[in-house]
């Protein structure tokens, strides 16, 4: 055997498609390796006969390289190229060695070949399936404190990286009229058929190239052509095609409702130095008006003695790292198989040199034409008989083999085992679009059956072995008609499901099914007799099929081996579900763009850079980002809420009240519309005018609140509260569409047409005064809630004579783009003036020691307008509004329900907690009964005291009382008052 | 019933594990039962146990559609507190909690309650208004619930980013320290193991088609895939179908059926040691025994007995994941499905009698049923048993649709101003 | 993520530009006012929450904003029809009943028989 | 008062100065445009058309301009209304004399220009629609959502489109088109 010494020992001269000039260093456990441009780390360690690589996840059992695609169980490692990119978990028969590339075993302790964690190995005759539901119980306290956080620390696969992740991640959706999944020959015909009428076709492929199976099936032949040169060709043809979108390194991971696919795009994991605008992975969402399923099928392991040594291999991967990559798995290789398949495998590597120690086929009589060949190749092929034990402690050092039936077991020597019960077709996708599978008595296999979307599968994974059929199949999916010849060697014909010969119900060997999680022939069994008789109960029982794997190679096995014990037929024991993703997809893919500044856009006012730059802290209201409070030098929050408060009952103060939702109601028939929606009687209402107005749905609990300003006779403009706007809109758009639509009436919502400038506080006119144009502001020509379309410093604007303060207030509406300018000469002029900037923290005070309410602080959804207080709000005389019979329900009119009330602290220096608890008796026994909640609670500067206000069952009734608010530290005592602190006569609003 | 215990194991082992018997049995259904439960969930099949325990009914069959234990009960993310807001709920939510703590020992059925705590983030001025009427009104009913600073959550949960500079920086949180998890499956075998012992009948794969009633009007049985079984007394509790089943008698009931969906990681190391949900950004995330992070995404919009939902309600929910943990884009989705939630309008349950005599009704449990599991079941297995709500549960009844008198657990938790 | 036929746009749209709006063809009372507690119940909370042909009502609130009426198959998740606003409630065609159902995706899943 | 006139006060748009793209797209912000929410029924369509001297278009997701005015179909009885600065539209739509209501939001949207051989798809970084030529020809339009917001689309040139959002959401809609325009490139 000729080597290529640099690139691996077992790297044979002649072999594969990589090109031995083309070399990448990487380093495994620290020891560096050299491999070619094109290999997986699974192809490229093989290279240099390193079988190891990883441990399992509950014995700990070494384990080896079974496959060459994304269905391998065992090889899974962590990959870097810096501290914060690291990635667990990775298959390394998927990724793709590139230069400086550190990989990394995974669950071990302290290495790979010498792991403490194998003890569990020994004992696994303690750890059968389920065996923890069992024990573990006593004493109680034992499960948290010792069990628990053993076994959660010898579970686990790879180590989640503690660093954040620096790579980003697009998102792209697509459309197109047919996408194909899978581009072996398949696949690249249905994509070439669809493309030649015209339609707009996406071909994907997970591989770096196309050709699926022609990877490592070298002796097919398409239209004339080597099969995997033709897929080249095929591939190129198609991407010079303007309807065409070709996408390899691309898994479709899950095909969702009504032609909904996701993809992953894999960009930059194969690469050495990605350029930095380069996303790592894209995520594509793509809507296929159909879908052209030719996903192929995988090969299962065979179910047999200690089947799971490094060095024990599936044949497709042994001959695709021989074909594509130019490796040889070992060099004196035994071959276990009850399919075909494997002996083209054990052809190709006896015909590259590698000696075959013998073809062991469990099957009585393989056909005539393949053991001719083998013949001719000197191999000896044990037919009806079985591998029923391996030997070798880090590697397979010896395969036991013996007739069926019993005797004549002899070991024989091997460094690698190739391995194939037959193929199980991909139906996941299939299944995950909600189709239905049959069973397939004759080939053991579950095939699409009913679809249950515009889809088709084809070749494999639709249980299509004929090559020209297939072919036939492909071209009919995508619509075309031409002709295309394809030719391959050998018919493959077997394959079984379940346990091989020894490893049967009379045995006790470790026969596994599902590799990374350890589940063996016994384990499903003793489910089963445990009375776990549907296979979900058996997975959930065993584990088998849960691993990252999903089942790939697992589920049919464990079906098959299930229904043995159940003695019934396979489709009466039924089939797991297939859920997405077909392999795993990394969080930040489906994140995409959506982190950081773009995870949720933060809206800002037309004035947010002017406050940020007086020094405002934000707070967030919904999405918005509001002026909190605004600090001087050396002031914290709460003295800085104490000077604006005083600051603005004593001169004035302006704040941003840009983020109140507002809608424009337009129509002859606007004020009979609001008169529906809101519990206030509307028609009275002059243009000129504003009014407070409640909002209930039809259960009659406060919905929204707002100040309307009537405009016109046909317009209103309609304020909500911040976070309200858009349900408030999209409420009153469902009533006036489905329900009123005969009303001549259209919402326009104006939220951010609109800055918003308030200016509440004695001199607040003074400092208006000089902007204002159009319109007589003097108190008696502009009385409180008055309102004017006027022009500000020359803009238009809407001037609502309006507080939430208790102060002579106005609101000035302009454009919002002359927010800024208008805002800064407000502020140059009110300044000098002894006036300040307030935030939030500011507004809710003052209008707390006012008894305003806020909507979803003070009410919650439960609160009707009566228990606020507002009943006065709510028109007696209209015939109908939104909530009319809601409010009359017995236990909305009955007595003692929570009212709002204020709170007094007998201690005017304790400040409440928003959200403490109200009782009678704090000295009661848990649970206590609870008489309502705070709902709000402030210093007030104003009052020179603390205030609250504060839901209260029959609140009103028990003014002047007494009542208690335990808090974790102390009970504070309380006087239950009306709502108004400050003002009370209410005299200042209209100075 | 063998008895499991370390011991036993142990002497299984030594022979391969073949002495284990069936964990319930697998009867055909008699003609007749005192009670039937309609529904083989944790909720039917704990009411079951504890008709047989605590009342003394064991002439019970348990029926279900499927294989026990596939509905909600073996969809969720396991997610088990107490700290809610009202009475009624504590109430329930509590009896539940103190269950959990002896269930293992209880059923001799390790179900893995892991009181690993449960922390709900709080971002805003909102959330923690709402949070401490929570902590308050919860200490004052004898529940723990508490309220850390950013920095003692950071301590409890080191991968939180408690950054400032955060889209939404995280301004303290709820701890309830009792709250957890525990093994989801284990709770429906336990269960059945249990109730089996006691001569519950658990018949799967038995579709209930229609309920048979008498000329006055009170049930006679179900009529099912398996022919006309009878009954004095029905339970229904079936999650997802309760409204389907409960047409069947002619009883409307208020809810509607959403897809609800979840996903897990591939597993890990242990990285994330109690359960974090934060109701702004939309997100709950644990990590499981096995090493998966287990994610629960929000409900699609929409009715639909599919099981599946949308890729963007997937999506959305990692935005939220990854913005708090942002150590975790690497991390790989393995797995993801959907279950059926059943939703009331006020969001709490509906456990009570029906217009339909010996018809009792358990549902709407919509996204909390899981945690509920024990003290649902305790205290519907006394409803059918007494004929008339436990005190525990009386608030849960059907008439509140009509007064008003709704147990609005969301609405409490109302959006911000 | 499904795929909806908006009747005013006269095309198929992602569901991420609607919202879903509850049961279609649930009139308010004209008499409010005045029904019972027990009828205001009835119109207020109680739905039908049908397992398979269902009307209902979306949004095409990030489209042409209007309020649409559809029949979809609550199990399938299959839309059989839309139309707009204020249309009677439409019978489907017969041919569509006749369609072999796709139960649930989870009855792929094993029976234990 | 005379010393605070409106030549003292100059829009600020909240893109003002925004710019960016890739070598594939070219991102920038739109002059400041005079706009309306325009409603009315199909019996005033005509009037109004009339009055604004531009067709309102009547087919879904079609657009009309004329008179260096632009009406955009939004819904079966909403138009969106562009015009350049103090293009008089609220005037011309009440000269009508037909029923309808015009709501002025020239400060609510602000707007984006898209172009470049990539801008379709920079603009599917976050938006569902389908944008090849064939579904969404020049001159198409809708109102959709880009990532997490709402946005009005119009296709403007076969490698061109504006984009009109919400003016507190523009700084995420430039930033993920930013991105969108990047990840188009490579």
């Amino acid at each position: 055997m000729s080597t290529s010494s640099n690139s691996g020992t077992f790297r044979i001269k002649g072999a594969g498609r990589l090109t031995p000039a083309r070399t990448a260093r990487f380093t495994f456990d620290g020891k560096s390796y050299t491999a070619l441009e094109g290999d997986t780390v699974a192809s490229a360690l093989l290279a240099h006969g390193v079988h190891l690589l990883g441990r399992s996840f509950k014995y700990h059992r070494p384990r080896g390289i079974l496959s060459a695609g994304p269905e391998e169980p065992n090889a899974l490692i962590d990959v870097s190229r810096d501290a914060a990119r690291r990635q667990p978990n990775v298959r390394a028969t998927v990724q793709e060695v590139f230069d400086g590339a550190k990989i990394a075993s995974q669950n071990r302790w302290p290495s790979l070949k010498f792991d403490v964690g194998a003890i569990n190995n020994l004992f696994s005759p303690f750890f059968a399936a389920g065996f923890y539901y069992k024990t573990f119980m006593w004493p109680r306290e034992a499960w948290v404190k010792i069990y628990e956080p053993f076994i959660r620390r010898a579970a686990g696969l790879g180590v989640a990286p503690t660093e954040e992740d620096p790579d980003h991640y697009a998102n792209r959706y697509a459309h197109c009229d047919v996408l194909v999944a899978g581009a072996g020959v398949a696949g690249l015909t249905a994509a070439l058929s669809a493309a030649a009428t015209g339609q707009s076709v996406f071909l994907v492929d997970e591989q770096p190239e196309v050709g699926g199976a022609l990877h490592y099936d070298t002796a097919t032949t398409i239209d004339g052509q080597n099969g995997y040169d033709w897929a080249q060709a095929t591939a190129a043809r198609l991407k010079a095609m303007p309807n065409v979108t070709v996408l390899t390194r691309t898994t479709v991971f899950g095909y969702y409702n009504h032609g909904f696919l996701g993809l992953v795009e894999r960009v930059t994991d194969h690469v050495a130095k990605p350029g930095k605008d380069l996303p790592r992975e894209r995520l594509w969402q793509v809507r296929a008006k159909k879908v052209v399923l030719a996903t192929g099928s995988i090969e299962r392991h065979m179910v047999f003695a200690n089947n799971d040594r490094p060095g024990i291999m599936l044949a497709s991967a042994a001959r695709t790292f021989l074909n594509h990559h130019g490796v040889a798995v070992g060099r004196q290789v035994g071959i276990y198989t009850a399919h075909d398949s494997a002996y083209e495998t054990a052809f190709d590597l006896k015909r590259a040199g590698v000696s075959i120690a013998a073809i062991v086929d469990c099957r009585a009589d393989p056909g005539e034409a393949l053991l001719a060949e083998a013949r001719g190749l000197g191999i000896s092929v044990l037919s009806g008989h079985s591998v029923t034990d391996t030997g070798g402690r880090l590697r397979i050092s010896s395969m036991t083999v013996a007739r069926n039936g019993g005797g004549d077991a002899r070991k024989i020597a091997v460094d690698a085992l190739i391995v194939s019960a037959g193929w199980t077709p991909s139906v996941h996708l299939f299944s995950q679009s909600r189709g239905k599978l049959r069973f397939d008595d004759v080939n053991q296999r579950f095939l699409p059956n009913i679809y249950a979307q515009d889809c088709v599968s084809v070749g494999g994974c639709n249980g299509t072995d004929d090559l020209a059929e297939l072919i036939d199949e492909a071209i009919a999916a995508g619509g075309g008609s031409f002709a295309l010849s394809g030719e391959n060697r050998f018919e493959w014909t077997g394959g079984m499901i379940g346990a091989a010969e020894g490893a049967g119900p009379d045995t006790t060997v470790k026969a596994f099914v599902d590799f990374q999680h350890d589940v063996t022939a016994k384990d499903i069994r003793l489910a089963v007799r445990e009375g776990m008789h549907s296979i979900e109960h058996i997975k959930r029982f065993t584990t088998n099929g849960m691993a990252s794997d999903q089942g790939k190679l697992s589920n049919m096995h464990g079906l098959a081996i299930a229904a043995e014990m159940l003695d019934r037929p396979i489709p009466q024991v039924g089939l797991t579900t297939f859920r997405a993703p077909y392999t795993p997809v990394t969080y930040g893919t489906l994140v995409g763009h959506s982190r950081g500044e773009l995870f949720d856009p933060a809206r800002k006012t037309p004035m947010h850079a002017l406050e940020a730059g007086e020094g405002a802290e934000f707070e967030d209201v919904g999405n918005w980002k509001r002026a909190w409070y605004y600090p001087k030098r050396g002031e914290d929050m709460l003295a800085a809420v104490n000077r604006e408060c005083r600051t603005v009952r004593e001169v004035a103060g302006v704040f941003n009240g840009s983020t109140l939702g507002k809608i424009e109601v337009v129509g002859p028939d606007a004020a009979q519309f609001l008169n529906l929606i809101y519990t206030n009687a509307w028609g009275s209402l002059k243009p000129g005018k504003s009014r407070y107005g409640i909002m209930t749905r039809e259960d009659g609990f406060v919905y929204d609140d707002g100040v309307v300003g009537r405009l016109a006779e046909d317009r209103f403009h309609v304020t909500t509260t911040t976070g309200g706007a858009p349900r408030v809109l999209h409420h009153m758009e469902d009533y006036l569409q489905t329900e009123f639509p005969h009303l001549r009436v259209w919402l326009t919502s104006t939220t951010e047409q609109w800055a918003v400038i308030a200016v509440q506080g004695p001199k607040a006119r003074e400092i208006i005064q000089p902007f204002v144009e159009g319109v007589d502001i003097s108190n008696e020509a502009f009385p409180h809630m008055s309102v004017a379309e006027c022009s500000v410093m020359g803009v238009p604007a809407r001037l609502f004579r309006v507080s939430f303060t208790g102060e002579l207030g106005y609101e000035i509406n302009v454009p919002a783009d002359y927010g800024p300018a208008v805002w800064k000469a407000i502020w140059e002029r009110a300044e000098p003036m002894g006036a300040c900037l307030y935030g939030t923290e500011t507004m809710h005070v003052l209008r707390a020691e006012k008894g305003y309410i806020i909507v979803g602080q003070d009410t919650d959804g439960t609160v009707t307008p009566y228990d606020a207080g507002l009943g006065w709000a709510v028109s007696s005389k209209k015939p109908d509004f939104v909530g009319i019979r809601g409010l009359k329900r017995p236990d909305l009119v009955r007595e003692g329900r929570k009212q709002l009330v204020g709170l007094l602290t007998k201690d005017p220096a304790l400040v409440l907690e928003e959200g403490g608890q109200i009782v009678a008796d704090p000295n009661q026994a848990k649970p206590m009964t609870m008489l309502g909640h705070v709902t709000s609670a402030y210093w007030s500067e104003n009052c020179g005291r603390s205030i609250a206000l504060a839901l209260v069952a029959g609140g009103r009734a028990r003014i002047g009382e007494t009542l208690y608010v335990p808090l974790k530290d102390r009970t504070i005592e309380v006087e239950v008052t009306d709502m108004v602190f400050f003002d009370k006569d209410g005299g200042r609003i209209h100075g | 019933m063998r008895r499991y215990s370390v011991f036993a194991v142990a002497r299984e082992a030594m022979r391969a594990h073949k002495g284990w018997e069936a964990q319930w049995a697998s009867p055909e259904p008699r003609s007749a039962y005192d009670v039937i439960i309609v529904g083989a969930g944790g909720h039917g099949l704990g009411a079951a146990y504890y008709l047989a325990k605590e009342h003394g009914i064991t002439n019970v069959a348990v029926i279900e559609k499927g294989w026990l234990g596939g509905g909600n009960t073996g969809r969720n993310t396991t997610i088990i507190r107490s700290n809610y807001l009202y009475e009624e709920s504590m109430d329930i939510y509590e009896h539940s909690l103190k269950l959990w703590e002896g269930l293992s020992q209880d059923l001799n059925y390790n179900v893995m309650y892991s009181p690993r705590g449960v922390m709900m983030l709080s971002h805003n001025t909102h959330d923690m208004q709402s949070f401490k009427r929570h902590i308050n009104a919860n200490r004052l009913y004898g529940i723990d619930n508490e309220w850390l600073t950013p920095e003692q959550a950071k301590a409890f949960v080191p991968p939180l980013d408690i950054a400032k500079t955060a889209r939404y920086p995280i301004n303290g949180a709820a701890l309830q320290r009792r709250g957890g998890t525990a093994r989801h499956d284990a709770v429906a075998w336990g269960y059945a193991r249990a109730a089996s012992d006691r001569g519950v009948h658990i018949i799967q794969n038995c579709e209930v088609t229609g309920i048979r009633r008498g000329p006055n009007g009170d049930v006679l049985g179900v009529e099912t895939s398996k022919g006309f079984i009878g009954a004095k007394k029905i339970g229904v509790s079936a999650a997802g179908h309760s409204s389907v089943v409960m047409e069947m008698a002619g009883v409307r009931v208020p809810l509607h059926s959403t897809p609800l969906q979840a996903l897990v990681s591939e597993p890990l190391k242990p990285i994330f040691p109690c359960v974090v949900m934060s109701n702004t950004v939309h997100a709950y995330i644990s990590q499981s025994d096995k090493g998966e992070l287990v994610i629960g995404a929000g409900t699609d919009q929409y009715n639909s007995y599919s099981q599946t939902g949308g890729l963007q309600i997937i999506t959305h929910t990692l935005d939220a994941i990854c913005e708090l943990f942002p150590m975790f884009r690497r991390v790989k989705m393995m797995r993801q499905w959907g279950g059926i939630t059943d939703n009331t309008p006020d969001r709490s349950p509906i456990q009570g009698v029906t217009p339909v005599p010996g018809l009792f009704v358990n549902c709407g449990w919509g996204t909390g049923g899981f945690k509920a599991t024990p003290g649902s079941a305790n205290l519907f297995a006394h409803l059918i048993a007494k004929g008339e709500p436990h005190r525990l549960a009386a608030g849960l009844n059907l008439d509140r649709f009509r007064t008003g008198r709704l147990i609005d657990e969301a609405a409490a938790a109302a959006v911000a101003h | 993520m499904l795929l909806i036929h908006c009747p005013y746009c006269e095309e198929d749209r992602s569901e991420l530009e609607f919202r879903w709006a509850g049961e279609a063809h649930i009139a308010r009372p004209e008499n409010i006012s005045a029904i019972s507690d027990e009828e205001f119940a009835e119109y207020f909370f109680l739905r039908n929450n049908e397992k398979g042909l269902t009307y209902e009502r979306w949004r095409h609130i990030h489209g042409c904003g209007r309020f649409f009426n559809a029949a979809r198959d609550t199990v399938s998740d299959r839309f059989l029809m839309t139309y707009k606003a204020g249309m009677p409630k439409q019978m489907l065609p017969e041919t569509g009943a006749s369609e072999e159902t796709v139960e649930t995706y989870e009855a792929t899943e094993g029976d234990a028989r | 008062m005379a010393d605070y006139g409106a030549d003292l006060v100059n829009r600020t748009s909240p893109l003002s100065g925004f710019h960016g793209g890739s070598s594939t797209v070219r991102l920038e912000a739109a002059p400041p445009a005079e706009r309306i929410s325009l409603r009315a029924r199909a019996e005033d369509v005509a009037a109004l058309s009339s009055a604004l001297g531009v067709d309102l278009p009547v087919r879904p997701k079609t657009s009309a301009s004329a008179n260096a005015r632009s009406a955009l179909w939004l819904g079966p009885d909403e138009w969106l209304v562009i015009a350049e600065e103090n293009g008089g539209l609220m005037q011309a739509a009440k000269n009508s004399g037909a029923l309808h209501s015009a709501t002025d939001v020239s400060h609510r949207n602000t707007a984006i220009l898209v172009s470049g051989p990539g801008a379709a798809a920079a603009i599917n970084a976050g938006c569902p629609q389908d944008l090849s030529l064939k579904v969404f020809p020049v001159g198409a339009c809708s109102r959709t959502v880009f990532g997490k917001v709402e946005i009005v689309l119009l296709r403007t040139g076969d490698e061109a489109f504006r984009m009109e959002v919400w003016r507190s959401f523009s700084d995420y809609a430039f930033g993920l088109l930013a991105e969108g325009a990047q990840d188009a490139a490579v």
